[in-house]
């Protein structure tokens, strides 16, 4: 706020401890990214190499031999395809709650404390389920049941959602309720101004709880790895195929995971307008 | 429906072994029947890839392999078993689960499926087979690859003139393989040495260590422990199925005493942990070492200058025999395709392909095979003569822990004890009551022995 | 609590409604699709969950067995190992919260303060939390190593003792704090400075012509001010910790022995290691309740401004 | 009491209940003899303390209610 009067010195301060914050945020991952390009032969030898021939067969043995790219699409479809789910029925939901107050606070407390149930005690609940709903026609015509896809997209989903409403409820509640008024005055339907006046505005809000949702998705393990086998798994659980008995393969892990960042990194950085905005959850008022 | 299948076995075995060439011409993909196998990731991928495709070619069968990493093997495979989901057609089991899966009846029994086929049985090396394959006097599948324990150490250290000197004049006798615990211990304290200090008359640029262990989170350290406990003729449960104390509590403290020289990251790590250290020369020989690590181990030699691996019987010649199970799931919708499948995995022609990979085979006869025993066959196949002493040395060995049903619990479990002793926070008595305890509490009681 | 207030507020708003539905018909419409996943996904787990709890259940031996009353809730009461791992989850979350937020909040000061390159510096930040914790957690299992790690080298070169970070007893828990504080620090300090930059300009100009002191300008309207959006953050990172899993599983599976065995990996390594979900779902319950009794007094404050917002006119 | 109310302190009884199971099986039942017997004692204790709760969260509604009723045609007076 008041750093007009900074001098040289103190912004040059500022500077080196932004470098070293971010050094130490950073470094863990560009070493990651360093072993991807690594000869298998230089990567367990101490003292560490830094002075190495880059090879790109580490690439080549997660994408070729491993094809880790099944699973990045897996991962893909998956978790777009939850994102989209819970930004509609959570962007509906928390909108409900921001304008209408259902329920007073009681629906929204509940609806955050299923978040509090640990998720390992639920895995076998839903494994169950899933094997069920896998038998019937529609699971199978809806590709919801275990090793498929529907399974992950509904568990993220839940997950997600509780989370996704909090975070959206004060976005909505930001917006002047002047504005939907007026819309209403001009002869909008209720569904109109949600989705012409209201989610305008709401935008950044929709696109950071898309972009966490999305990230948890991406990421998540346990879910993944108990609800597929093989033709639904995603990058966590494709990673476990690089720790043979042979030992892990740490080059070609440290690849396929750089490949799995990648596209989290793109879409982060598409968002990265909203962000700022969307990242103060309508929670700071003037 | 299922127990019909079961019946035909027999009869439907024999006409699949008679004419697989007239099957396999009549065989279109649409056809094949599809069976699953769950089985540890990137296991020799590749030579599994041809063995499959072997398969495929007689039967009209269709193997989907599912890979998933070691630690998460069990309880993935339970989880389907529980389930009764039919996923998986042919699990892989490791030595102490045999007893779970067979007593809650999550894989069929193959006492009849062999019942015609008994050479192909008395083929798998004996001492394995009474530890894996037979529970409550059925068999249940065939191994097909074996990480029994056995000592592998850096040859060239052990032939330096200088170190031969040295040792002989600290300890009185010759540096040697070694024999008893005490040697072993003896060697791990003389080779271990500080960066600076000389090792083959050379100054070492880091620091090196007598001996690597497998202490880590891992359920590996009870099978480095489970050597010295049963050289000292105890076991990790007595028959009336508790834990013995005092014996576990004299073995740990014998590892206690070789931790001393092990690096500090023997506490995290696992096997794969210890074979980097030996191939960037850190360690100078391992403790009860799983042998099927050698194709791994002997790179040290082109990694290292001037290295040269040795492989041998562990001290006291006892040590952990651990196999792969290949059983057949209960819940299997192709039971019989399943059995075939594991007697061909298991069968001579398949190991011989997959010994020649680098293998670990199971078999007596492929163990025993000359051509594995030829000095260009060393870095892969080097510890074939090996295993067949130890299972020589180990016949007739049974132990409790793979007999009781609650094995894989105990199994899974072992390790929060034995590390938090080795780690330094309790001691050994502590670790071995606790151990005690918490055994107790998985078996609820005493433990059944089913022999 | 404003009850009375809010009906009246929203039979008021009814304004110039030309369809026929209500708004109270409308706002339940909203909620029913949301409602309808969580209902069925989280109350059938819980129902399962509570049901297994009152009975024997050994999976590995065959289904859900006998009922067995309360026997459950006394093991697990009087079960030495599980309270240790309540205690080591206290721990986890008290320090790993309390260094995020602090250093979260003054990363995001000294951001906030800077005049060039601030997108740049928020796309790196934004790096660990792309990245999952059961992939990072094995580079930072790499780093660790003492044999191979790259921290233990560096600290060597300049002369430093070299811990065993994940193998020493008494560090260990420290440093799956260490790794949980490098993930989600960028995420507190990401928000606290997207909620300096919303701050609004006026009040902070005229308390400077006032010559306020930064100190008191900080503490009676920047922290003021921000509060809401810190606490949320605040609470999202509690209910994260305690149920902190993946990190733990990778790095350092509860080892050395316990030490680090946090209440959801016990959780985990009973439920699915040893497969006894009658202890497993009684912990479950056990989790669920502490939650709610906490969240019952820390999430008051945030509901009640959530309802008293939504029922402003 | 209205709805919104009833269903908080339905909410609270529910975890107060079972707060006081939890407390009595990990503190209180290792003195009784019959598990029995505890078990009984814990739930008359748990269901004096649950209804206690209940009338106390009532009164203190309609205290509220009427306070409120109150200010509103203490208000109301002013502007007429």
């Amino acid at each position: 706020m008041l750093q007009r009067e900074s001098s040289f010195p103190k912004e040059a301060l500022r500077y080196g401890l932004i470098v070293i914050v971010l050094g130490f945020i950073v470094f863990p991952i560009a070493w990651m990214i360093i072993t991807s390009f690594k000869p298998a032969d230089a990567i367990m030898v101490s003292p560490p190499r830094f002075l190495f021939t880059p090879t790109l067969d580490n690439y080549v043995h997660a994408i070729y031999d491993k094809n880790f790219l099944f699973y990045i699409k897996n991962t893909l479809f998956i978790s777009v395809a939850s994102t989209i789910i819970v930004v509609i029925t959570g962007s509906l939901a928390a909108y409900s709650f921001a304008r209408y107050n259902v329920g007073d606070g009681h629906i929204l407390f509940f609806i955050l404390s299923t978040k509090m149930f640990p998720a390992i005690a639920v895995i076998l609940p839903y494994f169950l389920i899933f094997r069920e709903v896998g038998r019937t026609g529609a699971g199978k015509f809806l590709g919801i049941g275990l090793d498929q896809p529907g399974a992950l997209i509904i568990s993220y989903t839940v997950f997600n959602l509780p989370f996704a409403i909090w975070l959206l409820v004060s976005f909505f509640q930001d917006i002047p309720r002047e504005l939907e008024h007026s819309a209403r005055l001009d002869g909008l339907s209720r569904l109109k101004v949600l989705a012409k006046v209201v989610c305008p505005l709401a935008a950044p809000g929709i696109a950071v709880t898309g972009v966490f949702t999305l990230i948890f998705s991406w990421n998540e393990f346990l879910f993944a790895y108990i609800l597929t086998r093989k033709a639904a798994s995603t990058v966590t659980v494709g990673v476990e195929s690089f720790f043979t008995l042979q030992g892990i393969l740490w080059g070609p892990v440290a690849a396929a995971a750089t490949i799995s960042v990648l596209p989290m990194l793109v879409f982060v950085l598409a968002m990265q307008r909203y962000m700022v905005r969307g990242l103060t959850f309508g929670a700071v008022r003037g | 429906m299922k127990s019909m299948l079961k019946k035909g076995l027999l009869v439907a075995a024999l006409m699949t072994s008679t004419a697989p060439v007239a099957m396999a011409q009549e065989c279109v993909d649409a056809d094949r029947v599809p069976i699953t196998w769950s089985t540890i990731a990137g296991f020799y991928t590749d030579a599994m890839a041809n063995l499959v495709a072997g398969f495929e070619a007689k039967n009209c069968v269709k193997v989907n392999v599912v890979n998933i990493d070691n630690s998460q093997l069990y309880n993935k495979q339970v989880i389907e078993m529980v389930g009764q989901t039919g996923a998986y057609d042919v699990v892989t089991l490791e030595t102490s689960e045999k007893a779970e899966f067979a007593e809650n009846g999550f894989i069929l029994p193959m006492t009849d499926y062999f019942a015609d086929k008994k050479a192909q049985l008395d083929d798998v090396a004996p001492t394995l087979a009474a530890l894996t394959t037979q529970y409550k006097g059925d068999v249940w599948g065939l191994p097909y690859y074996t990480y029994t324990a056995g000592y592998i150490y850096r040859a060239d250290l052990f032939e330096d003139a200088t170190e031969k000197e040295a040792f002989k004049k600290r300890f009185n006798y010759d540096l040697a393989v070694p024999t008893t615990w005490a040697q072993h211990r003896d060697i791990a304290e003389f080779f271990t040495r500080k960066a600076g200090e000389n090792l083959k008359g050379e100054a070492l640029a880091k620091d090196f260590y007598g001996v690597g262990l497998m202490a880590g989170p891992f359920p590996e350290i009870q099978d480095e422990m489970s050597g010295v406990l049963w050289s000292q003729g105890a076991d990790w449960l007595t028959d009336e199925g508790k834990v013995p104390v005092d014996a576990v509590e004299k073995a740990m403290n014998d590892y206690l005493a070789l931790m001393k020289f092990a690096p500090p990251a023997a506490l995290t790590v696992t096997y794969d942990g210890v074979m980097n250290q030996m191939k960037d020369g850190q360690i100078a020989q391992t403790y009860s070492f799983f042998l099927d690590q050698w194709p791994n181990a002997v790179t040290t030699e082109t990694s290292v200058p001037g290295a040269k691996m040795g492989v041998a019987e562990a001290p006291e010649k006892k040590a952990y025999i651990g196999g792969f199970l290949l059983a057949v799931s209960a819940s299997s919708a192709h039971p019989q395709e399943a059995m075939d499948f594991v007697a061909y995995i298991g069968g001579h022609d398949a190991q011989m392909e997959f010994a020649k990979a680098g293998g670990t085979s199971t078999l007596m006869s492929v163990l025993s095979d000359p051509a594995f025993a030829a000095p260009e066959s060393r870095t892969k196949t080097g510890h074939f003569s090996t295993l067949l002493k130890i299972f020589d040395s180990m016949k007739g060995f049974r132990s409790n822990l793979f007999d009781t049903p609650f094995g894989a619990k105990i199994y899974n479990t072992m390790q929060i004890p034995l590390q938090s002793a080795a780690a330094g926070q309790i001691d050994a008595r502590a670790a071995a009551e606790q151990l005690a305890a918490e055994v107790e509490k998985i078996c609820g009681g005493p433990c059944p022995i089913g022999k | 609590m404003s009850q009375s207030l809010s009906v009246s507020a929203s039979q008021e708003k009814g304004v110039a409604s030309p369809t026929a539905m209500s708004d109270r018909w409308f706002s339940i419409l909203l909620v029913v699709p949301a409602m309808l996943v969580i209902l069925v996904f989280a109350l059938l787990p819980l129902a399962y969950a509570l049901d297994v709890s009152f009975r024997f259940a050994d999976l590995t031996r065959g289904r859900i067995g006998d009922f067995v009353g309360l026997d459950n809730y006394r093991t697990v009461l009087h079960d030495s190992a599980f309270w240790s791992s309540v205690w080591v989850t206290l721990k986890f979350t008290l320090t790993a919260v309390t260094l995020e937020m602090v250093l979260g909040i003054a990363i995001a000061f000294l951001i906030h303060g800077a005049t060039v390159g601030k997108g740049v510096i928020r796309s790196l930040m934004i790096l660990p939390l792309a990245t999952s914790a059961a992939v990072t957690g094995l580079f930072w299992r790499y780093l660790y190593d003492p044999q191979f790690g790259l921290i233990n080298y560096f600290l060597g070169l300049i002369g430093l003792p070299e811990p065993n970070w994940l193998g020493d007893y008494t560090i260990a828990l420290w440093s799956v704090i260490l790794f949980d504080v490098w993930q989600w620090t960028p995420f507190v300090a990401l928000i606290a400075l997207a909620g300096l930059q919303a701050l609004p300009k006026e009040p902070f100009e005229a308390a400077e012509l006032d010559g306020a002191s930064t100190f008191r300008v900080l503490r009676t309207l920047t922290f003021p001010m921000l509060k809401p959006v810190l606490f949320l953050v605040l609470v999202l990172r509690t209910i994260d910790s305690v149920r902190l899993y993946d990190a733990v599983a990778v790095l350092t599976r509860g080892g050395p022995g316990t030490v680090t065995e946090t209440m959801t990996f016990y959780l985990y390594r009973t439920g699915l290691k040893l497969f006894r979900m009658d202890y497993a779902s009684t912990m479950a319950i056990f989790f669920l309740y502490a939650m709610l009794v906490a969240s019952l007094f820390a999430l008051r404050p945030l509901l009640t401004q959530f309802s008293s917002r939504a029922s402003e006119g | 009491m209205s709805f919104s109310q009833g269903w908080d302190t339905g909410f609270r009884v529910i975890l107060l209940y079972v707060g006081v199971v939890f407390v009595w099986l990990g503190f209180i039942e290792p003195y009784f003899a019959s598990q029995s017997m505890s078990v009984v004692i814990m739930n008359i204790v748990a269901f004096v303390i649950s209804a206690a709760f209940v009338v106390r969260a009532r009164s203190r509604f309609i205290a509220e209610r009427q306070q409120a009723e109150a200010e509103v045609a203490a208000l109301m007076q002013e502007d007429v």
